[in-house]
C-alpha cells in the first residue's frame, strides 16, 4: 500500500545514503582491516537499501534504481544524520555508533511487524547490525581510552553527529495509520538512551550536550551535504536514462 | 633452546638436500624447512609485490564506487574491491611466514621501495573500465596465478588457491559489466570498446617481457614457483580472449591477431614493451597518484592505529594487574 | 608614562562629562577617548557578533560556489563570500580599537561562547536560496545596518559605510538570481517562489524580538549605537519589500500583508517568535555544522599558522643579527 | 579560426579547474586572509576562464557556459595538474606555484600574440598572475621555513604535484600551424626551470625528482580526479538545459 512503500522508502534512503558515505572510505581508511570492515558495513546497509527501496518501488512500479537515481533531493526521505559527510575516522564512528544503536531497536522491533516482507528484511538485517554495533563500540573505547588526541577526535566526532540524534527518533504522524506495521520511532528511544550514553561514558567521554538540529529529512528538507553526494551518485545513470547495466 | 638456531632449522646440507628433495618430488615447501637464502628472498618480494599489487589495485576500481550506475553493480563493486583487501591480507600473512612482517613490507610499499603490477598506473576514466578490469585484468592475473595454486610453497599456494576462486568470480562479473554494455545504448557499446581498447595491450604486458628479456624466470621455473614461462602465458591469455570477445562483440586492437591452425593458437601482434618499461621506471599516468593516495590514508589514520595500539597495552596492563591481584 | 595610566586616559568624571557631550551632540566616540565599561562592552558585543556573522554567513552561500549554474553566477557568488571574509576583519579590526584582540573574539566563535546572526543556521539548499539571501537576508542587513554608518563610535561607524555599500551591491545581485528565475522556466519560478517561502519570516526575524521583548535596546538607542527600535526597522523592511516582491513577481507568504492607507505602511502578520528563539538556542537547521565547519577549518589550519608565525619569527631574529652584526 | 579556438579551450579549461578548485577552499581556509586570497586567485582565474572560453566559444556560435557546463569529461582539454583534488594547504600552494610559475611565462609570451584577443587577455592576466606566484612563493618560504611539520607536509606536496609539471611543457602537434599565435610550450620551461627549482631550494626544500605523469589533457585524457569534480560543477546546469540564470 502508499503508506507502506512511503515507510519503506525512508528507511531504505537511510540505508542507501549511509552505505554511499561509507563506500567513500573504501581505499582510504587508516588500516586494511577497516577497509574491510566499513566496506562490509557499507555492503550490509546497501543490501538494506536495495530491499527496502524494491519493496517500496513494487508499489508505483519502480524499481530500486528507478528510485536511486531518478530522485531530486526533495524527494530523498533520508535522516539528515546519515547524509553528514564522512569527516575523519572518529566522526565515522560516532555516526556509524549512532546509527547503529538505531538501526538495533528499529529492525528488532520491524522484526514483529504484521508486514510480512518488511518483517523479512528487519529480521535478516538485525544479524547484521549486531555487528555493526559491535565494531562501532569497539573504536569508540578504542579511541576514547587510546591517546590524547584519540579522545579528542572522537569526542569532537561524537559532538558534530549529536545534533542529528533526535530526529532519529521523532513522532511521524504520517505512519501513524501504519499500526503494528510501521515502528513508532519515539518507541525506539528509551532503548538508545539506556545503550548510547553508557557507551561513550564507559569509553571515558562525555555525552553531548549540543542542540539538535531541526531535521525534516522525512519530509525532504536536507542538509547541504546532500545535495554534492546525489551529484556523483547519480552522474553516470543520469547521463544514460533508461539504460540497463 | 641453543641460541641462533631456530627451531627446526638443520645444517645446511642435509637441509639443502631435503629441500630439492620437496622441489623433486613436487611436495611443499613449509615455512618450517630449510630453504635457500635466494628462495626465501624470490618469494618475499614476490608475495609483497602481489600483495601490494592488490592495495593499490583497490584504487582504480574505488574510483566508481560512488558512482556506480546501478545499486547492484555498486553492491559487486563494493565486495570486488574488499576482497583485493583481503587478498591483500592473506598474502602478507603468506609472505609473513618467511619471516618479513607486513609493516616492514607495507612501508617499503608506501615509500615506492617495493615495487607492485604497473597494471594499476592506468586510469579508469569510464565505468566500462570496471569491465575491462575485471575481464582483462582479473583475467590475466588467473592465467598467471592459476600455476601458482601448485606453487612449491605451501602457504603461498594456498593463499593462491583462495585468491583464484574469487578472481575468476571478479573475472565472470567484468565481463558481464561488458556485455550489459555491449547489449546496451550505441553510446554504451561505444564506452565499453573504447575501454577496451585501453586496456588489452597492458593486460597482454602483465605476464612481463617476452621469455628473452627475462632472465630470473628460469630461476623461479627451477624452483617451481613458477610453471609458466611468460610468453606461454601471455599466449594462454591470448587463446582464451578471442572466443571471449566474439562472445563480447568487442573487437581486440590487434590487427595482427588471427588464428594459426599450424601452432593451434592464435598469432597476434608485438607489444609496445617501451610503454612498458616506462610505466614500471615511474612515468605512467597515475604512478604517483596511487602511491600518494595510500600514503595519506595510512598517515592520516596514524592516530586510529597509535590509539589502537595504546588501548589494546592498557587493556593488557590490566589484564596483569589483575592476574597478579588474584 | 605613569604606569596604569592609558595614553589619553583621563579621570573618569571629566571623561564622562566629554562622552556625553559627543553623544548628545551626535559627534564620534574615538577609540582613545574616555566611555563607559558598559558602552564598550556592548560594542564589542555587537561588533564581534557582526563579524561572527559575516565569517559563518559566508557557509550558506559557499555551498553553491562549486554548483553555481553559470559562470557569470559563480564568479558573482565567489567574490560575495569574499567579500563577507572582508566584512569580518573590518569588524575586528573595529573591536580591537576597544581592546579586544581577534584570536579571542575568534576563540569564542569557535567555542560557542559568542553569537551570530541566527539567520546563518537556515540551509541553502537550492540555488534559490542564493538569490533569497542577497535580496532577503542582504536586504534586511542593510536596514539595520545604513543607521549604523551614524553610530556613535567613529570606528565601526566607519566600517559600516564600506559594509553598506557592498551589502547593497550583494542585495542587487540577490534580486537579480531571483529575477532570472522568475524570467525562467516554471520549474526555477517555482524553486525561486519555494525559496521565498522559506526565508521570508527569519529574514523579518533578524530585526530581533519585538521592541516590547527587548529591553537592552534601550540603552543602545540612548548611546546612539542603535538609531531606530527593532519593530521600526522591521516596518521600513516589509514596506521597502512589497514593490520589490511585486516587480519580482514573487508572493511573500503572509496573508495577513496588506496596505494600511492609515498608518502609511503595510500591516503584516505575527511571527512565530518560538522558532526564532529555538534556533537561538541551538536547534536551528545548521547551528552545530556551522560552528563545527568553521572550527575544522580553524584546528585544521593551526600548523600552516603556526608555520607562519615560527617564520616570521626567524626572520624578525634573522634581521635583529644582521642589526647587531653592522 | 578553428585552431585558434581550441588553443583558447585548452587555455580556459586549464583556468576553470583551477579556479573551480579553488572554489573548494573558500570558507575552508587556515585563516580569513587566505579565504580571501585563494578566492581572489580563483576569480582571476575565472575570469581567464571566461574570456577564454567566449572567446573559443565564439569561432563555433557557442557561449562560455556551453562549454563550461555541457561538454563531457573527455571534451574537456584542461592539463592534469589542474584537476587534481586540492589535498592540503600545503599541495593547493604547491601546485598554485607550479601553476603561477607557468601562467607567468605563458601569458607573458601570449601577450604578443599576432591574435589581438588572445594577446588582451593576456595582458590583463599578466599583472594578475604575478600576484597569485608572490602569493605561492611567499608560502612556500613560511611552509618550508617554518616548522617540522610544515616543511614535511611542503615537500609532500610538491613531491605530489610535480609529475603533473611535464605535461605543462609537452611540444603540442596541433599548434604548430599556430605559429605567431599560440605560444610554444616547450619554449616555457627553461624559464620555468630556472626559477622554481630556485624557489625550492631557498625553501630548504628537495626540488622532486619523481616521475612524469604520462598526461594527455590536451587530447581529453583526464585523472580519476575531473570526473567527480565535474559532475558536482555541472549537476544544477545540466537539471535545467537551455535554462538562463
Amino acid at each position: 500500500s502508499e503508506p507502506v512503500a512511503r515507510y519503506a522508502l525512508g528507511l531504505g534512503d537511510d540505508a542507501l545514503i549511509l552505505a554511499q558515505r561509507l563506500g567513500e572510505w573504501i581505499a582510504h581508511a587508516p588500516e586494511l582491516e577497516e577497509d574491510i570492515a566499513l566496506g562490509n558495513i557499507g555492503l550490509d546497509l546497501l543490501g538494506h537499501a536495495r530491499s527496502l527501496l524494491s519493496y517500496a518501488g513494487s508499489a508505483w512500479g519502480m524499481a530500486e534504481d528507478d528510485l536511486a537515481y531518478f530522485r531530486d533531493e526533495p524527494e530523498f526521505r533520508c535522516h539528515q544524520l546519515f547524509e553528514q559527510p564522512i569527516g575523519d575516522f572518529a566522526q565515522t564512528i560516532a555516526r556509524q555508533l549512532i546509527a547503529s544503536a538505531y538501526f538495533h531497536g528499529l529492525y528488532r522491533s520491524l522484526g514483529r511487524s504484521a508486514d510480512p516482507t518488511l518483517a523479512a528484511i528487519a529480521a535478516k538485517a538485525v544479524k547484521e547490525i549486531d555487528y555493526h554495533l559491535d565494531h562501532s563500540s569497539q573504536w569508540l573505547l578504542r579511541l576514547g581510552l587510546g591517546t590524547e588526541e584519540s579522545a579528542r577526535r572522537m569526542q569532537r566526532g561524537l559532538d558534530a553527529m549529536w545534533p542529528f540524534v533526535d530526529e532519529l527518533f521523532r513522532r511521524q504522524p504520517e505512519i501513524e495509520e501504519l499500526d503494528g506495521i510501521a515502528v513508532d520511532p519515539a518507541s525506539l528511544r528509551p532503548a538508545f538512551d539506556q545503550l548510547v550514553p553508557r557507551l561513550i561514558v564507559e569509553a571515558g567521554l562525555s555525552v553531548p550536550t549540543t542542540g539538535s538540529a531541526r531535521g525534516g529529512g522525512r519530509q525532504g528538507v536536507h542538509s547541504e551535504a546532500l545535495g554534492p553526494l546525489l551529484a556523483e551518485m547519480q552522474v553516470l545513470a543520469r547521463a544514460h536514462p533508461g539504460e540497463a547495466w | 633452546m641453543t641460541p641462533g638456531i631456530r627451531p627446526g632449522a638443520v645444517d645446511d646440507a642435509a637441509g639443502e638436500e631435503r629441500f630439492l628433495e620437496l622441489i623433486t618430488s613436487d611436495s611443499r615447501v613449509e615455512p618450517t624447512d630449510w630453504m635457500p637464502e635466494a628462495y626465501r628472498k624470490t618469494l618475499v618480494r614476490q608475495i609483497s609485490q602481489h600483495a601490494h599489487s592488490e592495495i593499490i589495485g583497490m584504487q582504480p576500481e574505488g574510483n566508481w564506487i560512488t558512482r556506480a550506475p546501478s545499486l547492484k553493480r555498486k553492491a559487486i563493486l563494493m565486495a570486488k574491491v574488499q576482497d583485493e583487501a583481503g587478498h591483500g591480507l592473506y598474502l602478507y600473512s603468506a609472505a609473513q611466514t618467511l619471516g618479513t612482517d607486513r609493516d616492514t613490507m607495507f612501508e617499503q610499499l608506501i615509500t615506492g621501495a617495493a615495487k607492485y603490477s604497473s597494471i594499476f598506473n592506468y586510469l579508469t576514466p569510464t565505468w566500462a573500465d570496471m569491465g575491462s578490469i575485471g575481464w582483462l585484468v582479473d583475467g590475466a592475473a588467473i592465467c598467471n596465478q592459476v600455476p601458482l595454486c601448485r606453487a612449491s610453497y605451501g602457504p603461498y599456494a594456498r593463499a593462491m588457491v583462495r585468491i583464484c576462486k574469487e578472481e575468476s568470480f571478479h573475472q565472470r562479473q567484468g565481463f558481464e559489466i561488458l556485455l550489459a554494455l555491449m547489449n546496451g545504448s550505441e553510446s554504451q557499446r561505444a564506452m565499453a570498446q573504447e575501454s577496451v581498447n585501453r586496456w588489452y595491450a597492458p593486460a597482454l604486458m602483465m605476464f612481463g617481457p617476452p621469455d628473452a628479456d627475462s632472465p630470473n624466470s628460469r630461476q623461479s621455473m627451477d624452483w617451481k614457483i613458477k610453471r609458466f614461462s611468460n610468453d606461454e602465458l601471455r599466449q594462454r591469455f591470448v587463446d582464451m580472449l578471442v572466443p571471449q570477445a566474439e562472445a563480447l562483440g568487442v573487437t581486440l586492437p590487434d590487427p595482427d591477431l588471427k588464428w594459426n591452425e599450424e601452432r593451434g593458437h592464435y598469432d597476434f601482434g608485438e607489444l609496445d614493451w617501451s610503454e612498458f618499461y616506462d610505466v614500471l621506471k615511474g612515468n605512467g599516468q597515475a604512478n604517483a597518484v596511487r602511491l600518494n593516495t595510500r600514503r595519506a590514508a595510512h598517515e592520516g589514520g596514524a592516530w586510529v592505529r597509535e590509539a589502537a595500539r595504546a588501548y589494546a597495552d592498557k587493556q593488557a596492563a590490566a589484564a596483569a594487574d589483575l592476574e597478579l591481584a588474584s
